[in-house]
C-alpha cells in the first residue's frame, strides 16, 4: 500500500513541475492562470463529490434487491415532492451562483492577460511546416537577428510576440509562459506575456499541422536582462571565419552541395529562406525542431538521413562521401 | 486488420467464379494505393534514368538506337506531385520558367517541347541543365527530389493522370490548378535560333 | 409465447368514418415539405452568412478589375419566377376542389413556364461577369446562385413529373394534396430566390 | 376546414368517453392475421432491400452503428499502443494520422448520430402509439445514405486514401495545396453522405411526434425519451445543413473546382471554416448526448419504481439545452484571433448551458431519493452515467472560461473532457438503453452477471483510461501526435492511460458476447418485463410489424401505470391496407386517416445514384451533372410508385375519402 502511495506521490508531483508544464508558472500571466485553475478545480471536486455521495446514497441505502417482485409504480406524497422542489430550486440557484462566480472570475484574470503593456519587446514568430522561424524587430534593419526553433527573451520586461504562418494552421503555446495562440494564414496576431524567473522552456505546436506536427518544438529560453541584451549582440554578428583547413573545406562543401539552396548563413554567400537560418548554429540546444540534443553525432546523423529521424520532413537526405561529411561538421561546428 | 497496402492487394483470394472481379479489384487497388501513397523515404533513392535520352529528331544516322521511355517513378502519385510543386517554387524554377508560362525560360505549360517531354528527357534537362542558362541540379538535388520536379513539370502541361495533378494552391489565382486543365498532346520542337 | 392478440384491449372509440384525404398543415406530407424548406432555406442561409463574411476581406464590392453583375437576363428571370407562381396557385386551387382537368391544365401551364427558367439560369450564373474560380467575391456569387439553381432544377423536375403523371395516368385522389404540398414548395422556391436577386445582383451595385 | 364532428372525435377531458366495449379475443386473433398479412416484408434479399419497417430499418442502423463503433474502438486501441512508451515506431506519421481521423469521422459521424438516431427512429413510433413512423420511403433511404458512406469511408481507408487531416479538417491543412489527393475530398463525402441521413431521420422523428401521436397524448404527456428526440431532431434540421454546406458546397469545391472560400490571397479566410464547421460541431455534441440524456428518464422511473421528479423541468431544460447548443461554437476557437469581447461573450454563454443539464441531473437525484431504486444493470450504467458525466460536465465549465482554454486547448486535457462527456454522458445510458430495451427488440433479456461485469471493468477502464490524460494535458502534451520524447515525462500516464483503454475493449468484447448469446438463449421477455410505463410495452417484443393492434388510447403521462385493466384502444383503422391515425399537433385528436407506402426497391436506388454522383463528384465534376440526372429519373421513379392506385383503396366511395372542402 504505501508503495503505491508513495508511486502517485511521484506521478502528481511529476505532473507539477518540469519545462514544459502548465502548473509550473514562470509568468505573472501564467500564475494568475495556474491559481485560477486549482481554485476552480477545488471547487468543481467538491460539486462532484456532493453530486456523487447524492445519488450513491439512495442508491445504497434504499435499494430493493432484484429478486423482490417488481411492486407496482407508488404515488409518492405531495410534501415529499414539495420538498425536493425545494431542494432542487435551491440546488439549481447554487449552480447558477457558482457559475456566476466562475465568470466573474474568469473576466478578471481574462482583463489582466488582455492589457496592453506600453513598451514591449517585439519578436516576430513565423510557422513553417515542421519549423519556427524567429525574428527579434530592431528600428534598425541592419540590427534585425534570424534565428530558428529558438526563443530568447529577457525575463522581466514585457514581450510581444507576433504570429505569422507561412503555410498551414500552427499554434505558439509556452506552457509555463502563456496559454496558446494559433498563427493562422491571412491572420496576424500577437500575444503579450513577462517572464519572471530565468530557465529553460520547451514550447511546442499545439494546432494539427501534418505529418510532423509532433516534432515542431520551440526551446523558449529566459535570460536575466543583461544576459538577453549580451546574447542578441553576440546574434548579430555575423559567422565567424574558420580558421582551420577542415572548416574551410567545409565551408566550400556547404557552398558547393545542397545546403547553400535552402539555408542561409549571415557573412557567407547562402542568403537562401527555404530551411531555417544556420547562422549560430552550434550555440543551438537542440536540432529539428526540438527533435534531438545539438550534438555532432546528431548532427550528423540528421544531415545524412532526416526521413528516418522526422518523416515527411522538408529536408532531403544527402549522399556526402564521409570526408566531405566531416569537414561540413567541422564547418558547422564553428558556427558558435 | 492490417492497413499495409501491398498485403490488401494480396489478401484478396480469386474466387473462381470472381476471378475477373478480384483481378480488376486489385488493380484499383494497387492504382489507388499508388496513387495516394506518403514515399518519404527511397531506400535505395529512385534510380536516375541511364542511357542517351538525348534523342531530339527522327533523323538518325546508323542503325536505329531504340530509346526505352523510363517509367517515372512519381507520375500517379499525388502527394510527390505537390512536393515538386513546393520544389519549383523554393528552387526558383518560377524565376525563370515563371508559373509555367516561360519568360526568360521556355514555357512548360504548352505542348512545345526543345529537349523532349518524356520523363527521362525532362529529368536529364533538370539534372544535366541545358543551353541558354539552364543549370544542372544533379549537385543540389537528389535524384527523389528530381524526379519530383519531373513529375510537377510533366503536371503543368497535363501529361501525368489527373488524379495525381495538383488542385488550385493557396496563393493568388495565377493559372487554372493543373487538375482542372484538359489532358494535352505533346509534340516535338526545334531548339531556338 | 404472447402474440399481439394475448394482450387485453378495450375499445374507448371509433376513428373508422375519419377522411383519409386532407389538405394543408393537416397533411404529413405539408410537414414533410416545410422540413425540406427549412433545410434548404438553411442552406442558403449558411451561404449568405458565408457571402457576408467573405465580404469584410474585400474593400471594394464587387473587387478592383471585376465587373458589377449585368442586371438584364437576372431581372427578366425573376419576372418569370414571380410568374409562374400564378399558375401553380391555381394549381393548388383546382387540386383542393378535386378538379382533375383544372390540376392537368394548371399544371401544364406551370411546366411550360417554367421552361425557361433554368435555361435563363445558366446565363444568370455568366451574368455575375466573373468567374467561381477568379475569387472569393466569384466563389460566393456563384455558390449562392448555383445552390438555389439546384433547388429550382429540382422543383422544376417534379413539378414536370407531376404533370406528366397527370397526363398520361391514372392518379388516386390522394395525390391532390401532393400537387398543393408540390405548388407550396413553388413559392417557397421563388420567395427564397428574391433576397439571393437581391444581394447578389443589386447589392454590388448600391453599396 | 371543419374538423368533421359526431362520434368518432375523441374529445380531452371536456367529453366523457363512451362506455368500453372489451375486444374478444377471436376478434384480436382476426385483427392480428390481417394485419400481418398486410404490414408484411417480401422475403430474402428483395425484401432485405425493399423493407420500409421502421424497426427492422432501426435494426439494421443500430447494428451497423455498433459495428462502427467496434471499428472506431479498434483505431483507438492502435493509437493507444502507438503512444504507450515514447518514441513508438508502431505507426508512422502518415498512418496514425489516418488512423486518428479515421477514429473521430468514425465515432462522431458514423457511431454516436447514427445510434443516437436509429434508438429514436426505433422507439419513437413504439412510444407514441403509432403504427409506423411518418415517412418510411425516407427512412430506409437515410439509413442506405449512411451505409454508402461508411462503406466509402472503410474501402478509403485500407486503400491507403483515409482521411488525414483530423475529424475537424481544419483549413488550410484540409486545403487543396496542403492536401494533395482525394484523402479529404473522402471525408467531405462521407460527412454529407451521414448529414443527410441524419436529417432523413430528423424528418422522420419531427413529423411522426407531431402528428402521429396516440389520441390524448397532448403535448405534456409526450414521454421524455420521445421529447429528448424532438428537441434533436430540430437541432438536426439547423445543425446539419451547415457542415453539410461546409463541407461539400465549400471544401470539396475549393478542392475541386478552385474557388477561393478559404484562400486568404484571393479574399477567402482559414476562420470562416472553423466557424461554419463548429456551428454544427457543438450542436452536434449535443445531438449525440442529448437523446442520451432522453434514455436515462425511462430507466430512472422504472427502476425506482416512481414518476421522474420534475417532468416540466426536464422538458424546458431539454428545449433550453437545444436552443443554447447553438450559440456557444466560439469555444472551441479561443486560441484564434477572435477579439477579446466576442470570447468573453461566448464563455458565458458556455458556463450558463451547464445550467439546464444540472437540473436535468438534480431531478433524477431527487427521483431516486424518493424511490426505491433496484440496481439492475441498466439503473448501474445510469449510476455509471452520473459518476463519468459530471465530472465531464465540470471540465467543461473550466473548459468554458477563456484564460484556463489557452493553457488547456488542443491538449490531452480536451481529449480527456471531450471523452468523459461523450463516454459517460451518451455511451453508458446507450448501454444502460441496450440492457433495458433489449427484451423488446429480440424477446429475451440480456444475462444480468454478465452486465454487471460489463459495466463495472466500463466504468473503472474509462476512467483509467481518459482520468490520467488530464494531467498529460497540463503537462504540455498536445493533441494529435504520433510520438513524444522520452524527456517530456510522459510516458508513464500514457502507458497508464493504455492500459485503461485494454480494460475498455475487454469490457465492449463482454458485451457482444452477452448480446450474441442472449439473442437467441436469453431469458424469455414478455410484453413487459420490466413493469415499466411506456406505450413500447403495450405490444409484445418483438412488436409485431404494424406495432399495435388497435391504436392505443393516452390517459396520462405514464399509460400503462395510469391505466388499470385491459389497455384502452381506439378501433377503426381498417386492417385490408396500411391505414395510420393522424391526429393534431398539440393535443393529438385523431384528424384523420394516413394511407403509408409499401415496400419499395426506390430508397436504395436512390442512395445509390446519390453516392455515383457525390463519389463521382472527386474524380470529375461532370460526374455531379450525370449524377443529378440519375437522381432526377430515379425521383420519377419513386413518384410513379406513390401514385400508384392501389386496389384497396378502391373500396372507398369517393365521397367519404374526402371531407368536405
Amino acid at each position: 500500500m504505501m508503495r503505491a502511495g508513495r508511486l502517485a506521490l511521484v506521478i502528481l508531483l511529476g505532473a507539477c513541475s518540469g519545462q514544459q508544464n502548465a502548473l509550473d508558472p514562470a509568468s505573472a500571466q501564467n500564475r494568475s492562470i495556474t491559481v485560477m485553475f486549482w481554485a476552480m478545480l477545488v471547487v468543481a471536486s467538491l460539486i462532484w463529490l456532493a453530486v456523487t455521495a447524492a445519488f450513491l446514497v439512495p442508491a445504497v441505502r434504499q435499494r430493493r434487491t432484484t429478486r423482490e417482485e417488481a411492486e407496482p409504480a407508488f404515488e409518492v406524497p405531495a410534501e415529499t415532492s414539495r420538498r425536493q422542489t425545494r431542494i432542487v430550486s435551491a440546488a439549481t440557484a447554487g449552480t447558477v451562483l457558482i457559475l456566476l462566480l466562475f465568470l466573474i472570475y474568469d473576466f478578471g484574470v481574462g482583463r489582466a492577460l488582455a492589457a496592453h503593456p506600453g513598451r514591449a519587446l517585439t519578436i516576430e514568430l513565423v510557422g513553417h511546416q515542421w519549423w519556427w522561424e524567429v525574428h527579434y524587430a530592431d528600428p534598425d534593419p541592419s540590427k534585425i537577428v534570424i534565428d530558428a526553433n529558438e526563443l530568447h527573451l529577457p525575463v522581466g520586461q514585457p514581450v510581444q510576440i507576433k504570429l505569422v504562418s507561412r503555410d498551414v494552421i500552427h499554434s505558439f503555446w509556452v506552457p509555463n509562459l502563456i496559454g496558446k495562440r494559433d498563427l493562422i494564414p491571412g491572420y496576424t496576431s500577437s500575444i503579450f506575456f513577462t517572464a519572471d524567473r530565468p530557465g529553460v522552456y520547451r514550447a511546442q505546436c499545439a494546432e494539427f499541422c501534418g505529418h510532423e506536427h509532433a516534432k515542431m518544438a520551440l526551446a523558449v529560453v529566459a535570460h536575466p536582462a543583461n544576459e538577453f541584451v549580451a546574447w542578441l549582440d553576440r546574434q548579430r554578428t555575423p559567422a565567424a571565419e574558420p580558421s582551420d583547413s577542415l572548416a574551410t573545406s567545409g565551408k566550400h562543401v556547404f557552398l558547393s552541395a545542397a545546403c547553400s539552396k535552402c539555408h542561409a548563413i549571415t557573412g557567407v554567400e547562402a542568403y537562401s529562406t527555404v530551411g531555417p537560418n544556420l547562422t549560430h548554429l552550434a550555440s543551438r540546444r537542440t536540432l529539428a525542431a526540438g527533435t534531438l540534443p545539438n550534438t555532432r553525432g546528431n548532427l550528423g546523423g540528421w544531415i545524412v538521413d532526416p526521413q528516418s529521424i522526422k518523416p515527411g520532413a522538408r529536408m532531403p537526405s544527402n549522399q556526402l562521401e564521409s570526408r566531405d561529411l566531416v569537414a561540413l561538421l567541422a564547418y558547422l561546428q564553428t558556427l558558435k | 486488420m492490417s492497413l499495409r497496402c501491398r498485403n490488401a492487394g494480396l489478401g484478396i483470394r480469386a474466387a473462381r467464379s470472381g476471378r475477373l472481379v478480384a483481378l480488376a479489384a486489385s488493380t484499383v487497388l494497387i492504382v489507388a494505393c499508388e496513387r495516394e501513397a506518403r514515399r518519404f523515404q527511397e531506400s535505395p533513392p529512385t534510380a536516375a534514368p541511364t542511357g542517351d535520352p538525348l534523342v531530339v529528331s527522327d533523323l538518325q544516322p546508323g542503325p536505329t538506337v531504340v530509346v526505352s521511355n523510363v517509367e517515372a517513378p512519381y507520375d500517379d502519385n499525388a502527394w510527390a506531385v505537390s512536393e515538386g510543386k513546393s520544389l519549383y517554387n523554393a528552387m526558383n524554377c518560377s524565376g525563370c520558367h515563371f508559373q509555367g508560362g516561360g519568360g526568360i525560360g521556355p514555357p512548360l505549360m504548352d505542348d512545345e517541347w526543345i529537349y523532349g517531354s518524356e520523363p527521362q528527357q525532362i529529368f536529364a534537362s533538370i539534372a544535366e541543365g541545358r543551353p541558354n542558362g539552364m543549370p544542372a541540379w544533379k549537385f543540389i538535388l537528389s535524384t527523389q527530389q528530381i524526379w519530383e520536379i519531373t513529375s510537377y513539370v510533366r503536371s503543368l502541361s497535363s501529361l501525368i493522370p489527373k488524379g495525381a495533378r495538383g488542385a488550385r494552391d493557396d496563393h493568388m489565382m495565377r493559372k487554372p490548378a493543373e487538375a482542372s486543365t484538359p489532358n494535352a498532346r505533346p509534340k516535338k520542337s526545334t531548339a531556338p535560333q | 409465447m404472447t402474440t399481439p392478440a394475448t394482450i387485453e384491449q378495450q375499445s374507448l372509440g371509433d376513428v373508422s368514418d375519419l377522411p383519409t384525404v386532407t389538405f394543408g398543415h393537416r397533411t404529413l406530407m405539408w410537414w414533410g415539405t416545410v422540413g425540406f424548406m427549412v433545410i434548404e432555406g438553411w442552406t442558403l442561409a449558411i451561404l449568405l452568412a458565408g457571402y457576408f463574411y467573405v465580404r469584410q476581406n474585400f474593400i471594394g464590392w464587387p473587387p478592383l478589375r471585376v465587373d458589377v453583375p449585368s442586371m438584364r437576363i437576372p431581372t427578366i428571370n425573376l419576372l418569370i419566377l414571380l410568374g409562374s407562381m400564378v399558375p401553380a396557385f391555381l394549381a393548388a386551387q383546382a387540386a383542393r376542389r378535386l378538379d382533375t382537368p383544372g390540376v392537368r391544365i394548371w399544371l401544364l401551364i406551370t411546366s411550360l413556364v417554367s421552361v425557361p427558367i433554368p435555361i435563363l439560369r445558366w446565363y444568370e450564373l455568366w451574368a455575375l461577369n466573373v468567374r467561381w474560380d477568379t475569387n472569393a467575391y466569384g466563389t460566393a456569387a456563384w455558390l449562392l446562385v448555383g445552390t438555389h439553381a439546384t433547388l429550382l432544377l429540382l422543383d422544376v423536375f417534379d413539378t414536370f413529373g407531376l404533370t406528366l403523371f397527370y397526363w398520361f395516368k391514372k392518379m388516386p385522389v390522394r395525390v391532390m394534396s401532393d400537387v398543393v404540398d408540390n405548388s407550396f414548395y413553388w413559392y417557397f422556391m421563388v420567395l427564397s430566390w428574391i433576397p439571393l436577386y437581391l444581394i447578389v445582383y443589386l447589392g454590388p451595385r448600391l453599396f | 376546414m371543419r374538423a368533421r364532428s359526431g362520434r368518432s372525435s375523441i374529445e380531452q377531458e371536456d367529453v366523457t368517453l363512451p362506455p368500453p366495449e372489451p375486444i374478444d379475443r377471436e376478434q384480436l386473433e382476426m385483427n392480428a392475421r390481417q394485419l400481418d398479412v398486410t404490414w408484411r416484408d417480401p422475403g430474402g434479399l428483395w425484401g432485405w432491400l425493399t423493407t420500409v419497417d421502421h424497426k427492422s430499418i432501426a435494426k439494421r442502423y443500430i447494428i451497423t452503428a455498433l459495428l462502427m463503433f467496434i471499428a472506431g474502438g479498434i483505431e483507438a486501441a492502435m493509437m493507444r499502443m502507438q503512444l504507450a512508451v515514447p518514441e513508438n515506431s508502431l505507426l508512422g506519421p502518415d498512418r496514425y494520422n489516418q488512423v486518428f481521423t479515421t477514429h473521430g469521422t468514425t465515432m462522431m459521424f458514423l457511431f454516436a448520430v447514427p445510434i443516437m438516431n436509429a434508438m429514436g427512429l426505433y422507439f419513437v413510433p413504439l412510444m407514441v402509439g403509432a403504427r409506423t413512423i411518418a415517412f418510411p420511403r425516407l427512412n430506409a433511404f437515410g439509413y442506405y445514405a449512411y451505409l454508402v458512406g461508411v462503406v466509402f469511408l472503410y474501402v478509403s481507408l485500407f486503400l491507403n486514401t483515409g482521411p488525414d487531416a483530423g475529424w475537424t479538417a481544419y483549413l488550410p491543412l484540409a486545403g487543396p495545396q496542403f492536401s494533395p489527393g482525394h484523402r479529404v475530398d473522402v471525408w467531405a463525402q462521407v460527412v454529407t453522405f451521414t448529414e443527410i441521413a441524419a436529417l432523413a431521420a430528423a424528418v422522420n422523428i419531427i413529423v411522426t411526434t407531431l402528428k402521429m401521436r396516440a389520441p390524448g397524448m397532448s403535448l405534456n404527456r409526450i414521454p421524455l425519451f420521445v421529447w429528448a428526440q424532438l428537441v434533436v431532431s430540430f437541432m438536426i434540421v439547423f445543425a446539419m445543413p451547415a457542415v453539410a454546406t461546409a463541407s461539400t458546397l465549400m471544401l470539396a469545391a475549393d478542392r475541386a473546382v478552385s474557388t477561393h472560400w478559404f484562400n486568404p490571397a484571393e479574399g477567402g479566410d482559414a476562420l470562416l471554416w472553423q466557424h461554419v464547421f463548429w456551428f454544427f460541431g457543438h450542436p452536434e455534441v449535443y445531438i449525440i448526448f442529448l437523446p442520451g440524456l432522453g434514455m436515462v428518464t425511462p430507466i430512472v422511473e422504472t427502476f425506482c419504481r416512481r414518476r421522474v421528479f420534475g417532468y416540466d423541468a426536464l422538458v424546458l431544460a431539454n428545449i433550453t439545452t437545444g436552443f443554447f447548443s447553438f450559440g456557444l461554437w466560439v469555444h472551441h476557437m479561443f486560441a484564434t484571433p477572435i477579439p477579446e469581447l466576442g470570447q468573453s461573450l461566448f464563455t458565458a454563454a458556455s458556463m450558463l448551458i451547464a445550467i439546464p443539464t444540472g437540473i436535468q441531473i438534480f431531478c433524477w437525484i431527487a427521483t431516486m431519493w424518493s424511490g426505491r431504486p433496484r440496481l439492475t444493470t441498466a439503473m448501474l450504467f445510469v449510476l455509471g452515467f452520473l459518476f463519468t458525466f459530471v465530472i465531464g460536465g465540470l471540465t467543461g465549465v473550466m473548459l468554458a472560461s477563456v484564460t484556463f482554454d489557452k493553457q488547456a486547448h488542443d491538449t490531452f486535457f480536451v481529449v480527456s473532457h471531450l471523452h468523459y462527456v461523450l463516454i459517460g454522458g451518451a455511451v453508458m445510458p446507450l448501454l444502460g438503453a441496450f440492457y433495458f430495451w433489449f427484451p423488446k427488440v429480440t424477446g429475451r433479456m440480456l444475462n444480468e452477471t454478465l452486465g454487471k461485469w460489463n459495466f463495472w471493468l466500463f466504468v473503472i477502464g474509462v476512467n483509467v483510461a481518459f482520468f490520467p490524460m488530464h494531467i498529460l494535458g497540463l503537462n504540455g502534451m498536445p493533441r494529435r501526435i504520433y510520438s513524444y520524447l522520452a524527456e517530456s515525462g510522459w510516458g508513464p500516464l500514457n502507458l497508464l492511460a493504455t492500459a485503461g483503454a485494454v480494460v475498455v475493449v475487454a469490457s465492449v468484447a463482454i458485451f457482444l458476447v452477452n448480446a450474441a448469446l442472449s439473442w437467441r438463449s436469453g431469458a424469455v421477455a414478455g410484453p413487459n418485463p420490466w413493469a415499466s410505463s411506456g406505450l413500447e410495452w403495450a405490444t409484445t417484443s418483438p412488436a409485431p410489424s404494424y406495432n399495435f393492434v388497435h391504436t392505443p388510447l393516452v390517459l396520462g403521462r405514464h399509460p400503462l401505470w395510469d391505466s388499470v385493466g385491459p389497455l384502452p384502444v381506439i378501433t377503426g383503422l381498417r386492417h385490408d391496407r396500411r391505414e395510420v391515425l393522424v391526429t393534431t399537433a398539440f393535443d393529438a385528436r385523431p384528424d384523420h386517416r394516413h394511407i403509408e407506402p409499401e415496400a419499395s426497391i426506390w430508397p436504395f436506388v436512390m442512395s445509390l445514384a446519390m453516392g455515383v454522383t457525390w463519389i463521382g463528384s472527386i474524380f470529375t465534376p461532370w460526374a455531379v451533372l450525370i449524377g443529378l440526372g440519375m437522381t432526377l429519373l430515379v425521383i420519377l421513379g419513386w413518384g410513379w410508385e406513390s401514385s400508384r392506385v392501389k386496389d384497396a383503396e378502391l373500396v372507398e366511395t369517393e365521397d367519404r375519402l374526402v371531407e368536405a372542402v
